[in-house]
């Protein structure tokens, strides 16, 4: 089953989805979610099996390739659990919303692009496929209309001015190679004498920058992702922003190659160092913002841009554990921003649209199953052993320190630390401390709501345990792109890479659990208790009023909280402002009638014969 | 330590514990509780009886009620005395607690505080001082070596009694009962 | 500044007794209807300050005695003369069966707590007080406690004699 | 099977040795006040005491947090190097760290946010702002002094090029120990060192007076047993650490004990005497002082290192 059977049936798919929809609701949700999961099981069947071949000879003169290689197959497989599991979890979420159809339509037709992208073997074919997943997203955004409108229009406006910048890039590239299929473009730009140029680079490294939020282009994630139903929002945090982080691993590693990448920019700041500390400052800085925020999906967003800055320092490190590094942790943050996303959505599906911090709490007593996947999600954000994000952020650390870049690893580590808090103030405002009244009864998330947040927490806990699983693939691909692979056993790291073994991590913490669980047997059972029966000082706790949220983080809140607006989008803002000012007045020129026209057009005219008679033309 | 220390040790590990780690609840009514800053401080210091005060019921055993309690204060009292874990010692300062004391036909405060809550011990003087409270406190000892001290239990055993004499003191009250309460029938029949 | 007081006092309201101050304490004793009148007056001549509402029971006559301390502010400690440091206890007699009178919250504001207290521990009741509710008991009595016909003895055995023993 | 016996002997000899710490710490501060202060093994009956209660329970999560927490500082115990060198063999395996092998400083620095983190979760489920309030703080502190904590140790790894404690710990034998190395982050890690422990200058995330204890604010019988020796493996961890990184560990387990119980009495000195710092003080305390310095001294090594 080849990379072209798998397209195929991603858009027919979304194609179909809709035109059943039209018949029945039923068979549409019945419909998308065997084709999701049909998707899943045929690229787990492809893998290991590198394919390439031209799907349309010459489309204007080029031929477009298809591609299923290690690295292709790694994305695919994330692209389509996600959205798999995104699907299933929209069944609940949209029912009995409007306009259904065209909801399923676009969520499976942006899965379907991305898979297009990350299987295209061209750059022609990939851009097409990029611009299809960016309108898709469009339509998703500002699904909701009102402010999700503006949301999705800031959207819009970057993706365009990423993509002319990418196509920019493509040009050049036709025109110096005339070929666009990566593998002989790869072989060319290395033998070629002189080095990559920069601009070109910093043209592709615009487009992806845009779609992977890195910090000056980042502006438009924290709207489009608040503004988004929560399924997609899970999705467009999960996959969508690592298009751009696939984008940049490509054309870095695939097209131009580690020899060359290293020559890039100017002798004393290269091209990767410089992306290596925006790496480093898309961590700081969204962290912090994320701490102070109130709406959930807001906070998880900033978060996500958070997160990115890892990975693209990772990226940026060029070295074999660096990039394993990278990949694994595209492969785990895809995983936690979607079960947090998706559990923030089952909350908010369950008490009718609240994701306001201040207002929730509690929740733990009326939605276990959802508070233990999200305490899960949590926890691997953060990286905490046992789970799959601390043998990333390990990778990621251990390179750093080895390649002697200590600030930058300050860095990283300092936004784990901001992570831990951002991460307790969404668990503890949402599920712990007091509930209220009116969510007294509430029943918890519905089965298809809950399924996807344990799918994603048994991953989360199997890669976390034996990220060896993982690790053999990344290994793999590693090696493919132009490093000595990682040879990683099945829980963890020989000698020489460095000491870690998570199995007699896990096997330590479970003996000592055990022990504990024991010692505590001896002594008597405590007795369950309401949550009114909390200290109140000898008074009653006063019902409703009794739940610390609202400012969580005040003392951090009061000294950090003046520097960390958002000085970049207001800038885009007041530079959006002016520049409106300037087209309303070019805006005058066109007034209307047709008498200013043919006035324009016989000046036109008078212009040019006079200019001819004196010689100039 | 000597032997018999050792045996009672081994024998009941509890009970021995209960008495060298008695952690205070200072519930602060009346004039007694500025007699509780010279217990704890530098010159008659009861850390050495493993006295230490705690922040919240919680944590502690022993509940010191340190003056008379007024109608208001009765329902912190009884509420924090709830909230503590349960093998626990209450002590009371001065004779107000035990018969209403100077205030003996004052229209607000409780005459008989053991009426609402077990009291295992009380501590002569209007206010005792430091010494007093630590010959109350060995006393108590004696008292937990002589299983004399149950209050907890008694309270268990009889709270429909107490919780009825509190509402009588008190008209409703606003949390539920501790124990179940078996309501009349069965308390004949029993 | 104090003779020059009683004359105006005098002058100015009829029915009105002040006796001569032995260490600066002035008592003015004034029918209840005319209160807010006099404290208005008061207040204006530099006694700004209502430190305290007292209230006395004569049973055997009965009537309450309602006693309004007044001060003033010093206006800075340093130049404080002897004669300035002056207190007026105006006095007012109100019937015992139904205790009414008219409440001098317009006139002082930081009157209300004493005003609710007087309400609760005596039963005299305040016209015109925005929240005559109790202030530190929790519960009504048919005697207010602070009355001399209340029999404290006999109210301690009828409500705490009747709770019943625990027994070991 | 030696390695069994390391793996029962390292997280017992923490909990012993914190829990006699922890009473030697009342007795300091009872001497500091001219009071004679509880006996040495207070905390032992305290313990025992508390376990014979039985207390309330607010949820489950209310219960595991405390577990999860004991749970992660004894395993963090497991992967620190108490005493003895590759050469001597005190326990015929050298260096008494049973599972140095398969996790170096980054999996210790990473589990010692396990502790805090599950006594979070804890006191976050028991429905009592006192404790949310509690939990803020210490998540703030965390933050105040963790700049400075990983500035420290990113200077000795980089120092000495390598991730593994055990190996940091043999260079120092050899080289001199790492305060004479890395002395502006030996300063810097003792002057956090307060608030890495929560003691007095920086009592505020259990204040009693202030928020009922913080996160303990519900905590009683067995839950508050296990946060007792959760305390008692937090005091040892952070002073083994603090020794292995600066003080060159133990050649045995005798010298590192006591090498620790120098450190340990300094702490207690400054805990005994300094009154309580607000939050926002302690932040900027922590991210000017010991920041400035360990960032100094990171700046050295580098240059030094790519010099």
């Amino acid at each position: 089953m080849s990379a072209q059977g798998i397209l195929i049936t991603a858009f027919a798919g979304a194609g179909l989805s809709y035109a059943l929809g039209l018949t029945s609701a039923r068979l549409r949700e019945v419909f998308a979610i065997v084709v999701s999961v049909l998707l899943v099981c045929l690229i787990a069947i492809t893998h290991g099996q590198g394919a390439e071949h031209v799907y349309y000879p010459d489309f204007l003169g080029l031929d477009l390739v298809l591609r299923m290689d290690a690295l292709a197959w790694f994305f695919a497989i994330t692209v389509s659990m996600v959205g798999c599991l995104s699907v299933i979890f929209s069944l609940h979420y949209v029912r009995g919303k409007e306009k259904e159809n065209f909801y399923y339509f676009a969520l499976l037709l942006v899965n379907a692009a991305m898979l297009g992208i990350v299987l295209s073997g061209d750059l022609l074919s990939f851009f097409i496929f990029w611009e299809i997943m960016s309108w898709a997203a469009f339509l998703l955004i500002s699904y909701k209309r009102g402010r999700a409108l503006d949301a999705g229009l800031k959207y819009v406006i970057m993706s365009i001015l990423g993509s002319c910048a990418m196509l920019l890039a493509l040009l050049y590239l036709y025109a110096n190679y005339n070929t666009l299929v990566i593998s002989d473009l790869a072989q060319q730009i290395r033998s070629a004498a002189g080095g990559f140029p920069l601009w070109v680079m910093l043209a592709f490294a615009l487009g992806f920058g845009i779609k992977c939020a890195l910090i000056p282009l980042h502006t438009w994630l924290p709207d489009a992702h608040s503004e988004a139903p929560s399924p997609f929002s899970a999705v467009l945090s999960g996959i969508l922003i690592k298009m751009g982080i696939y984008g940049f691993i490509l054309v870095m590693y695939g097209v131009v190659g580690l020899k060359l990448l290293l020559e890039v920019g100017a002798p004393w700041l290269h091209f990767h160092t410089v992306l290596c500390w925006l790496g480093a400052i898309t961590i700081l800085i969204p962290t912090f913002i994320a701490l102070l925020q109130d709406d959930a999906k807001r906070l998880l967003a900033w978060s996500s841009i958070g997160q990115i800055g890892y990975i693209m320092l990772a990226i940026g490190v060029a070295t074999s554990l660096g990039l394993a590094g990278a990949l694994f942790h595209t492969l785990n943050h895809a995983v936690f921003k979607a079960l947090l996303f998706l559990a923030v959505g089952a909350v908010e599906y369950k008490t009718g649209g609240v994701r306001d911090l201040n207002r929730l709490g509690g929740l733990i007593r009326r939605m276990p199953v959802t508070f233990a996947c999200a305490l899960i999600g949590g926890l691997g954000l953060i990286g905490v052993p046992l789970t799959s994000g601390f043998v990333s952020k390990w990778l990621i650390y251990k390179t750093l320190i080895t390649e002697g870049h200590p600030f930058l690893a300050l860095a990283a580590l300092v936004g784990t630390w901001g992570a831990i808090l951002y991460v307790y103030k969404l668990l503890h405002n949402m599920f712990l401390g007091q509930l209220p009244e009116k969510y007294a009864n509430l029943e918890a998330a519905p089965f298809s709501m809950q399924l996807p947040l344990m799918i994603c927490g048994f991953i989360i806990v199997l890669f976390g345990i034996l990220p060896g699983i993982p690790l053999s693939v990344i290994g793999g691909i590693v090696g493919t792109l132009g490093f000595e692979p990682v040879t990683a056993t099945l829980t963890g790291f020989g000698p020489q890479i460095g000491p870690l073994n998570t199995l007699n991590l896990c096997a330590a913490f479970a003996g000592v659990l055990l022990v504990i669980v024991a010692f505590r047997g001896i002594a008597a059972r405590p007795k369950p208790v309401s949550q009114d029966d909390s200290y109140a000082a000898g008074a009653a706790a006063p019902a409703g009023k009794y739940h610390h949220t609202v400012r969580f983080y005040d003392p951090l809140e009061r000294m950090t909280g003046g520097y960390l607006r958002d000085w970049v989008d207001q800038f885009y803002l007041s530079a959006a402002g002016k520049a409106k000012g300037v087209f309303n007045g070019v805006r005058r020129i066109y007034t209307g009638d047709v008498r200013t026209y043919v006035m324009y057009i016989v000046a036109l005219l008078t212009f040019l014969i006079f200019a001819h008679t004196a010689g100039w033309l | 330590m000597d032997r018999n220390q050792i045996t009672k040790w081994l024998k009941s590990p509890g009970k021995m514990a209960h008495k060298y780690s008695l952690h205070a609840v200072y519930f602060c009514t009346g004039c007694g509780i500025i007699e509780i800053p010279p217990v704890i401080t530098a010159r008659w210091d009861a850390e050495r009886f493993g006295v230490i005060p705690v922040a919240t019921p919680r944590q502690g055993n022993l509940f010191m009620i340190t003056g008379y309690v007024s109608v208001k204060t009765l329902k912190a009292i009884i509420r924090t005395y709830e909230q503590m874990p349960d093998p626990k010692y209450t002590v009371a300062f001065g004779s107000c607690p035990i018969n209403g004391g100077m205030y003996w036909d004052s229209y607000n405060t409780i005459k008989h505080l053991d009426k609402y809550i077990p009291v295992d011990g009380w501590i002569a003087g209007c206010m005792p001082r430091p010494e007093a409270v630590f010959v109350g406190v060995t006393h108590l000892w004696t008292l937990i070596d002589k299983e004399m001290a149950n209050g907890y239990i008694r309270y268990k055993k009889k709270y429909a009694a107490y919780r009825s004499n509190q509402e009588m003191a008190l008209g409703e009250l606003d949390w539920p009962p501790l124990y179940p309460i078996e309501d009349e029938t069965e308390e004949e029949s029993k | 500044m104090i003779s020059s007081l009683q004359e105006n006092l005098e002058a100015t309201f009829k029915g009105v007794k002040v006796t001569a101050p032995e260490d600066g304490r002035m008592s003015v004793s004034v029918p209840s209807d005319s209160i807010p009148v006099v404290l208005r007056y008061l207040k204006g001549n530099g006694l700004d300050h209502m430190a305290l509402l007292s209230c006395v029971d004569w049973i055997e006559d009965g009537k309450f005695e309602l006693v309004y301390f007044l001060t003033c502010y010093m206006p800075n400690n340093t130049d404080y003369a002897a004669d300035q440091k002056l207190h007026v206890l105006v006095r007012t007699q109100v019937p015992r069966d139904n205790p009414g009178i008219e409440s001098v919250i317009g006139v002082f504001e930081n009157i209300e707590p004493y005003e609710r207290e007087i309400h609760e521990l005596y039963g005299v009741h305040f016209k015109g007080h925005p929240r005559l509710t109790h202030l530190l008991l929790e519960r009504d009595y048919e005697v207010p406690p602070f009355r001399k016909d209340f029999d404290t003895r006999q109210y301690v055995e009828e409500t705490f004699g009747s709770i019943p023993p625990v027994d070991e | 099977m030696t390695r069994i016996i390391q793996l029962v002997l390292s997280p017992l000899i923490a909990l012993v040795v914190g829990v006699l710490l922890l009473g030697l710490s009342r007795k300091i501060i009872a001497r500091i006040h001219r009071r004679y202060g509880p006996p040495i093994y207070q905390p032992v009956i305290d313990v025992i005491r508390m376990m014979s209660q039985r207390s309330i329970s607010h949820g489950s999560l209310f219960d595991l947090g405390v577990v999860f927490a004991l749970a992660g500082s004894l395993v963090t115990v497991m992967f620190i190097p108490l005493g003895g060198t590759q050469a001597c063999q005190p326990f015929a395996h050298g260096v008494l760290c049973p599972l140095s092998s398969s996790g170096g400083l980054l999996v210790v620095m990473y589990l010692m946010l396990l502790g805090p983190l599950g006594l979070a979760l804890g006191a976050g489920d028991s429905a009592n702002p006192n404790a949310s309030i509690g939990v803020s703080r210490k998540l703030l502190l965390a933050l105040a002094y963790e700049v400075p904590f990983l500035l420290v140790i990113l200077a000795v790894m980089s120092h000495y090029e390598t991730i593994s404690l055990t190996e940091i710990v043999a260079r120092q034998q050899q080289a001199g120990w790492g305060a004479l190395s890395v002395p502006l982050s030996a300063v810097a890690a003792f002057l956090i060192l307060p608030a890495m422990l929560g003691v007095r200058p920086f009592d505020l995330v259990s204040a009693p007076q202030e928020i009922a204890s913080g996160p303990m604010a519900e905590y009683g019988g067995r839950s508050l047993a296990l946060i007792k020796l959760y305390g008692a493996t937090h005091l040892f961890l952070v002073i083994a650490l603090f020794v292995d990184l600066f003080l060159g560990g133990g050649v045995n387990l005798a010298t590192f004990l006591l090498k620790m119980l120098i450190v340990f009495m300094a702490v207690e000195m400054i805990n005994a005497v300094l009154p309580r710092v607000k939050i926002e003080d302690a932040i900027k305390f922590c991210w000017k002082w010991p920041a400035g310095l360990a960032l100094l001294q990171m700046a050295i090594t580098v240059l030094s290192k790519s010099g």
